[in-house]
């Protein structure tokens, strides 16, 4: 995976998840994911979903086995820019509750707009 | 049951990479039904959830088979069945309740099953423990406002 | 030959909607084995073929089943086997001459075998009259130049 | 089919063919084209694959069983803006011996550029 993480200077780790994102693909960003967690120690562990088309319940498990694992480190989860459709899956989950979901996108495009 | 309009039975071995075949097959069966953009996410969704189960907890550190049944009838109905030869589930009703999971250090979040449900009209589980589970499930899709080609 | 990396069996109905499932059946069963544009769409084109014979010819006037297994080896190897239990050719290797069609009033140009060969490594069909035919393709992928996923 | 037919000025009568054209969706155009053939007595009959992106030997009986009818009726066939991969298929067939393979789009972009 090329584009899996990027880091911001204000210390966001961005996830950027696949575009299927199912139990496969799921298990096979997993390990890059926590390595990095766990050796760059960032101040925020983004979830980038804008490029995810399509997303299971794997999608759901891989955000809350991070969730746990960034809570042990004390770093906050940002779930950024799902798609209407995601973000439903989220809430049947009850994501809401625990983690932060925001729109970016949206916000960008603004800016530019101006 | 009335005779199916269309149907087919496909049977396949229990990788990951099976997944996204599955969704598309799912896809290529429902694309000339001329579902609702959110119809077919939702069969997707459910289909993707009912083979990953088989991969993750029926054959857990096997392979097995996987076999999916998908047929289409006249009034709009679609009914998918997907079963597995693998160890069944030992209480049903318990494994159906929303973030019930028996695999959460595999980051299963129990979600499986809800999800089948919500995204389908009707879902049935039967399980035999050592002989392999059975998923069905039936949606009817909304009448298309499309004109049907002649 | 040895044990097949992934396999999938299909059995469904000969309609002309299903040409297309067909197709999406393989392009779901090739992806993850990372195919060059091309060989994707040969064996695409391929299977289109040997389906719509099933349709047209072996089952012509009626609907049957039609079988289709996919398989692919350790070496990139697939194997494509699509049968039908129809009407059976008389004479194969007059069948597999360009050009040769028993169904020219329906717009039938008889390439349907030459593009199977063509766009396939190997090629062999056999048939029994009243009892069906098999038609089996193997082709070998060029070694993907991208890394595999880890 | 909304566009499948389009008629020009200068007696052209084009067919635009389908996304993906196989046996299903050959048949399903089929009848439409000869009765417009028929009826509408063109100068010239035009078959544009620019949008065709899976072609098989369905496409090649669908341009012959016309070229068959156009024949008898005196009408010439065009074969406009088959893909390489198209073209490669309409060439086992022979259709260079019996029909005009033109490529208009080429055309088109350089009067646009200039
Ligand atoms: N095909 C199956 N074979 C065996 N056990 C299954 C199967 N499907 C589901 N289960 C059991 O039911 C539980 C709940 O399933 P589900 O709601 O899909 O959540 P999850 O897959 O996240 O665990 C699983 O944890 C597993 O114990
Ligand atoms: N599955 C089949 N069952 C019966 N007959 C077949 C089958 N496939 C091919 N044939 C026969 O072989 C002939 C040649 O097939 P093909 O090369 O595909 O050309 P076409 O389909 O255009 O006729 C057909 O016209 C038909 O008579």
């Amino acid at each position: 995976m090329n584009d899996l993480l990027r880091f911001t200077n204000d210390g966001e780790m961005i996830v950027s998840l696949p575009h299927e994102l199912d139990h496969h693909s799921a298990s096979a960003v997993r390990g890059d994911i926590d390595t990095a967690l766990f050796s760059k120690n960032p101040k925020t562990l983004v979830f980038d979903l804008s490029d995810v088309e399509f997303m299971d319940s794997a999608g759901l498990g891989l955000i809350l086995g991070r969730y746990a694992r960034a809570s042990v480190l004390g770093i906050p989860i940002i779930i950024r820019d799902p798609s209407p459709r995601n973000e439903r899956l989220l809430s049947m989950a009850e994501f809401h509750n625990i983690v932060k979901i925001e729109h970016k996108e949206a916000n960008k495009n603004e800016k530019t707009a101006k | 049951m009335k005779r199916p309009q269309n149907e087919i039975k496909c049977t396949f071995m229990s990788l990951s990479q099976n997944e996204s075949l599955a969704r598309s097959i799912v896809t290529g069966f429902m694309l000339p039904l001329d579902p609702a953009v959110d119809e077919l996410a939702d069969v997707r969704c459910a289909v993707s959830e009912a083979v990953t189960n088989c991969i993750v907890h029926a054959y857990r550190d096997t392979v097995g088979l996987i076999t999916m049944t998908l047929r289409c009838y006249e009034n709009g109905k679609i009914r998918i069945i997907i079963s597995d030869k693998g160890c069944g589930i030992e209480n049903v009703e318990q494994a159906r309740r929303p973030l019930f999971t028996t695999a959460p250090d595999e980051d299963r979040c129990g979600m499986g099953f809800s999800i089948m449900e919500s995204f389908s009209d009707s879902l049935t589980v039967t399980s035999q423990i050592g002989n392999g589970t059975k998923v069905t499930m039936t949606k009817k899709l909304s009448p298309s406002d499309k004109i049907p080609p002649t």
